[in-house]
């Protein structure tokens, strides 16, 4: 189970936790290559089905991080965005999925380490808990390949 | 749409990517994906060799969209964009993929990494499908600028803005120009006076012909969006009067605490507490005396009142340290043998000369006392006959972890300085938003302090946190800079990646306009449907997750465009 | 009864409404939705406890609309429903008059959706106890167990819609399962779809979802959809003590927020 | 009673010397740097803090400036210059005025023309004394020599053994220090010890060679005492006292002389600040040296009958020495110090005591 690696991507917004893993980058920081990430505007831009689809297609965890409450570049963004993050967690936990391998953060444009730090101990937590492969099954039954 | 035609760059960076990453493993693999015309890797793509040979790949090749998958994009998107711009594509028809910050530095292992650099640009090009050129709107400036609040940097601005022939609005809530600063006798740190400094700056201010001065008035709403601000004034005494400008200037400033609050210092129920308002009206006027008229022998001045406290203001009022310095130094002139103790949590005395006046207050045989400004602040009680004094403060004193008594005959409370009554209102009429503080939030706090995130309106002065004179000037005339250069261009550019609305399919809900950060979407009541201001959008997307029957996309960042990134960067992983 | 046929009758003889969409006898002892449009239609009007149906659901059809000021006999779901619409700028005030009656047989007679206000606020707006037994159930199950009971139920999913259009809240012009591009959910019912499908129609539901329960009730293949609506009714109560259909100007649970809303997750 | 903060108590202090309190901002870095300074008495820093805010109380009460040796470091190091040192000399010549009952310390502090006054004072007395013996030789010196145990023993009992008991009164019944008896008993051996060693002088760094120079002061004016009061050094015939005493005299007589020479030149942190007492203590210290020693190069070269002015100018001096430096001046340190280290040892076991007892 070790070696599994496992694939996990990343939901962020362009301010705070991109330009913070920018940072991370500039001060080579050195971490875990599991973590992909995609870069939105905003946290507030990020869709709840994007979370869901980042599944369907395969990963085994997913983060999504921006701007500390009151930093967000668009004044409210991350405040609507967790309270979305809030009711859709406690939704999906409700449904049986696995919200251990949901991982939500505030991650500054300062925080070069603790990102880093939250690639690595959340890799390792998903590398723990393995493939997700009650998902992986739920996908394998349906019978279209495409799944957008 | 014609079918795309995809050329991708892989960046070397020198050694910086192509050490950890193997670029041309890179570059060869991804030939296979569909749609990509060119697949190269080059040694420094953001060089002029580099951006030539995108712009003649273009140009050869008859590319329509290009990834370059080098640093972030944070460093160099505008760069390539320009490029694009160059070989006449739209720069909007580029992704970059950043395989420099986000792998080559922060891995270890090359297979890792490569495989991670392939993941990455795959995804940024099954992403570019979906891109779309984007037009970026330019708007007419108005050369007019209105200006809120008549306090030293609004009249810094308008007189800045009236030298270079341009007009100015100036709204004033109070019947006086000269704000608080109209309040002060001298200035710190070098004890110069205000009045000598501000008044003939408010007699250029009444001559000059391009300034439209509106005392007493009132600003309700302000409609439009930069280079287009319109608002109707009611002047006391006068008719409604409309008003177009280009750019807004808020300089509301800040008041003054009312301490009354903190009950300790006994505000309103000593007659001889008084705040520094008060103390500096008292050292304008010439006459330093208790309420009986008398002489005090004893002046104690307590710092940090209402400020640094979670329970009133957290923020350090920044001036009044300084200021009460300068108030010790007023009081050893005035009274040589008087004894004068400051009260204070941390004295901080920042600016250009504010240490000195330290050093030379401290000389004067003025009293320094800590005090423990989150747990245990100083207590004023009545002082009894043979106390010798009118009050007594009870101090903990913190360096000397000592319970003291000193005596005051006179105590000045420097106070905090707080957001004005109307903060919230002209907050929500410039489209400007507030900090938990009430003060006003500027569009970058190093890099853009003066500007806001919404463009055409600056906030200048106090009213964006506390500061001393110098400070407010020098953003005023930073202001200033920036609306002159607006006003030359004539024209200003917005970014083309905002949010638009499917007519057809909202269904007037209005939950976007309720979300919106910058008032950008507005009703239109006839159609039955939500309407964005593409001008006033600043593109972050929060209406678009929230919009149901999926209305809302946004240009740049479209659902299908991070659908298409999203499976491939997993599919290809 | 007799009062909201009498109320009825004068309503459409004054030409005050020209429709009342109540509630009459269905086949086999079932209560079904009708629409009185003539003051001698009144007497097949009835109102009892069997009268569960959410008739707010076709307040916004638009061949309902057409006809002109309406009339409708609410309980108390249907009630709150008005209000969210209300409050999402679906209904206007002077568009509508509504009739309801008290567990005593009272009849009450709303002209303003302030009037409505107040007496929600004196009702009753707790979830069925079946239904808050069986969430409590399932939350005290294992994650495992919990998806389980779910990809059960939901692998009987056809994908017909039924929870959608039952739905008074479900009013959009398009809804998500409509869009190809993307394809944010498979046409065809497969077990992912109708999960995904699932997740959306909840999470498009909450803070607005009035628990009514028309959506399980809808449900031909039985599946208890309506606990995922229940559920994130619960959540949002207890995060931010609002309940959906109380008031009809406040912003939704969705596009507002506290800047100290409460979590314990986000790292 | 709670401590009431007077402004105005860094008048009365000035008047002792200029310290540089109102510089300092309380980095701390002289209480850092001091190798004297224990977790119960904490300075410079702390002295200055009760200085700046007029806390009388809590100065006078005090021991940290007898526990301070003056080597200098902290004025060195101090980012303002504040000059802690010379503040803790300043404080103990204030504190000496405080102990005085007479109120003579004080006077002489703050006043030099009083002080010159003074001085001269006692010089016409002894030229009166004189005229009265009619410059008889022998009746002089032997007026000399009991002059010399009479105001010992009323200089010791009427002004310092008060004195000593002030302080007492000051600092330990005021202080509140509340020790067992046996404590008193049990720190006199350290109040001899460091009387006649002074050895907290070596805990300060490169201060070997000043602390033998100061030791060696002390022991050759104790002997130099012993020698011409008990022994009575003038009158003996008595070959081994007669070079005791010259080499006691010669040994006072340079190392006092190199004691000068540093004030004059200023190169060590001690030397650069010099209150007017300051230099009278040494010089007057080398002159009675130099005229002890003169006097009795004169009596065994049968000179002395001849040149009795220069016995009555030794004896100037050293009722000088012993009127006023002595009981007023920094002479008492000596005892004031001891004393306060004395105190400190008894104040401290009673903290120990304390803490234990909680």
């Amino acid at each position: 189970m070790s070696d599994f690696q496992p694939k996990i991507v990343a939901f962020v917004c362009t301010w705070c936790t991109y330009a913070g893993a920018d940072l991370a980058g500039t001060s080579r920081i050195k971490y875990e290559p599991n973590v992909k990430i995609i870069r939105f505007p905003c946290t507030g831009r990020i869709d709840y089905m994007f979370l869901i689809k980042a599944f369907a297609n395969g990963a085994d965890g997913v983060i999504v991080s921006g701007c500390h409450p009151n930093d967000c570049h668009y004044v409210s963004g991350n405040f609507h965005a967790r309270r979305r993050w809030i009711v859709f967690r406690e939704l999906v936990d409700f449904l049986g999925m696995d919200v251990n391998r949901l991982c939500f953060s505030w991650v500054s444009a300062a925080e070069g380490a603790q990102w880093a730090k939250i690639v690595n101990s959340f890799t390792e937590e998903i590398r723990q808990l393995g493939p997700y492969k009650a998902y992986m099954e739920l996908v394998k039954k349906d019978k279209n390949e495409s799944v957008f | 749409m014609e079918k795309p035609r995809i050329g991708v760059y892989v960046c070397w960076c020198g050694t910086n990517i192509a050490k950890m990453v193997d670029v041309e493993a890179v570059a060869e693999e991804i030939k296979n994906v569909p749609n990509v015309v060119v697949s190269r890797n080059y040694k420094y793509m953001c060089s002029d060799p580099g951006q030539d040979m995108i712009i003649n790949d273009i140009k050869e090749f008859k590319l329509n969209r290009i990834v370059v998958s080098a640093c972030s994009p944070r460093i160099h998107e505008i760069t390539f964009r320009k490029t694009l711009k160059k070989a006449e594509l739209n720069p909007y028809l580029f992704q970059m993929a950043n395989i420099r910050e986000h792998d080559s530095w922060v891995h270890t292992d090359r297979a890792e990494a490569t495989k991670k650099a392939k993941a990455l640009v795959t995804a940024a090009i099954n992403r570019i499908n979906y891109h779309e050129p984007l037009k970026e709107l330019s708007v007419d400036i108005n050369p007019a600028t209105l200006i809120i609040g008549g306090g030293i940097s609004g009249i810094t601005a308008a007189l800045e803005i009236a030298d270079a022939d341009k007009k100015v609005y100036m709204i004033e809530k109070s019947n006086k120009l000269g704000g608080y600063t109209a309040d002060i006798d001298l200035t710190y740190p070098h004890l110069s006076s205000v009045q000598q400094m501000l008044g003939p700056m408010i007699e250029r201010m009444k001559k000059n012909k391009n300034i439209d001065l509106f005392l007493e008035t009132e600003i309700k709403e302000i409609t439009g969006y930069i280079g287009n601000f319109e608002t109707i004034i009611t002047p006391k005494n006068d008719n409604e009067t409309k008003l177009s400008f280009g750019n807004i200037v808020v300089s509301i400033g800040l008041r003054s605490w009312d301490p009354s609050p903190l009950e300790n210092y006994g505000y309103g129920k000593f007659p001889d507490v008084i705040t520094s308002v008060e103390f500096e009206k008292m050292l304008l006027s010439g006459n330093i005396a208790k309420k009986d008229g008398s002489i005090p022998k004893n002046i104690a001045i307590i710092h940090c009142v209402g400020s640094r406290n979670k329970n009133y203001h957290e923020y350090c009022s920044r001036t009044c340290c300084t200021v009460a310095l300068k108030y010790a130094n007023q009081l050893r002139s005035a009274f040589p043998n008087a004894s004068i103790y400051e009260l204070f949590a941390d004295m901080r005395t920042m600016s250009k000369g504010c240490e000195e006046l330290y050093t030379i207050t401290s000389r004067k045989k003025v009293v320094f006392m800590m005090f423990d400004q989150e747990n245990d602040l100083p207590g004023i009680r009545k002082a009894n006959i043979n106390d010798n004094c009118e009050m007594i403060i009870e101090l903990n004193e913190k360096r000397s972890r000592k319970f003291v008594e000193v005596p005051a005959d006179m105590v000045i409370l420097m106070v905090a300085m707080e957001g004005r009554e109307m903060v919230k209102e002209v907050a929500q009429i410039t489209g400007v938003s507030l900090d938990g503080n009430k003060l006003f939030i500027e569009k970058h706090p190093k890099l853009d302090p003066v500007a806001t995130t919404t463009s055409g309106v600056y906030t200048v002065g106090s009213c964006q946190g506390p500061k001393s004179i110098p400070d407010s000037v020098s953003q005023a005339r930073a202001a200033v800079a920036r609306i002159l250069g607006t006003i030359a261009r004539g024209t200003a550019q917005v970014a083309g990646t905002t949010a638009h609305i499917n007519i057809n399919i909202c269904c007037g809900c209005q939950m976007c306009i309720s979300v919106c950060p910058y008032s950008a979407i507005s009703f239109d009541a006839e159609k039955n449907v939500s309407v964005i201001n593409e001008i006033l959008c600043q593109g972050c997307g929060t209406c678009v997750a929230l919009c149901r029957p999926n209305a809302i996309d946004i240009w740049g960042c479209s659902n299908r465009q991070m659908t298409a990134e999203l499976t491939a960067l997993l599919l290809s992983d | 009864m007799d009062s909201i046929r009498k109320r009825a009758r004068e309503l459409l003889e004054k030409n005050t409404v020209k429709v009342v969409i109540g509630y009459g006898v269905g086949s086999d002892n079932t209560v079904r939705a009708i629409f009185v449009r003539r003051p001698e239609g009144v007497e097949e009007l009835i109102f009892d406890e069997t009268c569960v149906q959410n008739l707010a659901v076709y307040l916004l059809k638009n061949e309902i609309k057409q006809i002109g000021k309406l009339c409708i006999i609410a309980n108390i779901s249907a009630l709150r429903t008005i209000l969210q619409l209300a409050s999402e700028h679906q209904i206007h005030e002077e568009e509508l008059l509504c009739l309801s009656v008290t567990p005593n047989g009272e009849l009450l007679e709303f002209t303003g959706f302030k009037d409505i206000e107040n007496y929600i606020s004196s009702c009753n707006r707790d979830l069925p106890d079946k239904e808050s037994e069986m969430i409590k159930k399932l939350e005290k199950m294992s994650v495992d167990e919990r998806w389980q009971f779910w990809m059960n139920h939901l692998s009987r999913c056809i994908k017909c819609y039924a929870c959608r259009s039952a739905c008074p809240m479900c009013y959009c012009t398009r809804c998500q399962v409509e869009y190809n591009q993307p394809q944010w959910i498979t046409v065809e019912a497969t077990l992912m779809g109708n999960f995904e499908w699932q997740i959306t129609r909840t999470m498009h539901l909450a803070g607005r979802c009035v628990n009514c329960g028309e959506c399980a009730r809808a449900c031909p293949e039985d599946i208890p959809i309506n606990l995922l609506n229940y559920k994130t009714v619960l959540t949002v109560k207890e995060k931010y003590n609002i309940s959906a259909g109380t008031n009809a100007n406040i912003d939704s649970v969705m596009s507002s927020f506290e800047s100290d809303d409460k979590e314990n997750f986000i790292r | 009673m709670i401590e009431r903060v007077d402004a105005t108590l860094v008048n009365e202090i000035e008047k002792f010397g200029k310290g540089g309190w109102n510089d300092c901002f309380h980095c701390g870095k002289c209480t850092a740097i001091c190798p004297l300074t224990e977790q119960e008495f904490l300075f410079p820093r702390k002295s200055y803090n009760d200085i700046q805010m007029g806390l009388k109380d809590t100065l006078v009460s005090s021991f940290e400036p007898w526990l301070c040796y003056y080597c200098g470091d902290c004025s060195k190091k101090c980012p303002r210059n504040a000059n802690p040192g010379e503040t803790m000399m300043i404080l103990r010549r204030y504190l000496i005025s405080v102990y005085d009952w007479t109120g003579l310390a004080g006077l002489f502090y703050s006043s030099l023309p009083a002080l010159i006054f003074a001085l001269i004072l006692v010089a016409i007395s002894i030229i009166g004394i004189g005229f009265i013996k009619q410059f008889n030789t022998e009746s002089i010196m032997d007026f000399g020599h009991h002059f010399e145990k009479f105001a010992i023993l009323g200089v010791a009992s009427l002004i310092l053994f008060p004195n000593i008991i002030r302080m007492f009164w000051y600092t330990v019944i005021k202080g509140k220090i509340k020790a067992p008896f046996y404590a008193y008993i049990k720190g006199i051996w350290d109040l001899i010890l460091h009387m006649f060693t002074q050895k907290n002088t070596l805990k300060c760094e490169d201060n070997t060679f000043r602390w033998f120079e100061h030791f060696i002061i002390v022991i050759g004016y104790l002997l130099l005492l012993f020698t011409t009061i008990f022994l009575n050094w003038f009158s003996t015939e008595n070959a081994f006292i007669i070079w005791l005493g010259y080499i006691v005299a010669g040994v006072i007589f340079i190392f006092t002389f190199d004691f000068v020479l540093g004030r004059i030149k200023k190169n060590k942190e001690i030397n650069k600040f010099s209150h007017p007492t300051d230099w009278m203590f040494v010089i007057w210290l080398f002159l009675l040296a130099l005229t002890a020693f003169i006097v009795r190069v004169f009596i065994d070269t049968d000179l002395i009958n001849n040149n009795l002015w220069l016995y009555i100018v030794h004896l100037i001096i050293l009722a000088q020495w012993a009127i006023l430096i002595v009981p007023f001046g920094k002479w008492t340190h000596f005892l004031y110090r001891s004393f306060a280290i004395y105190f400190a040892q008894i104040k401290k076991s009673a903290l120990i005591k304390n803490i234990a007892a909680n």
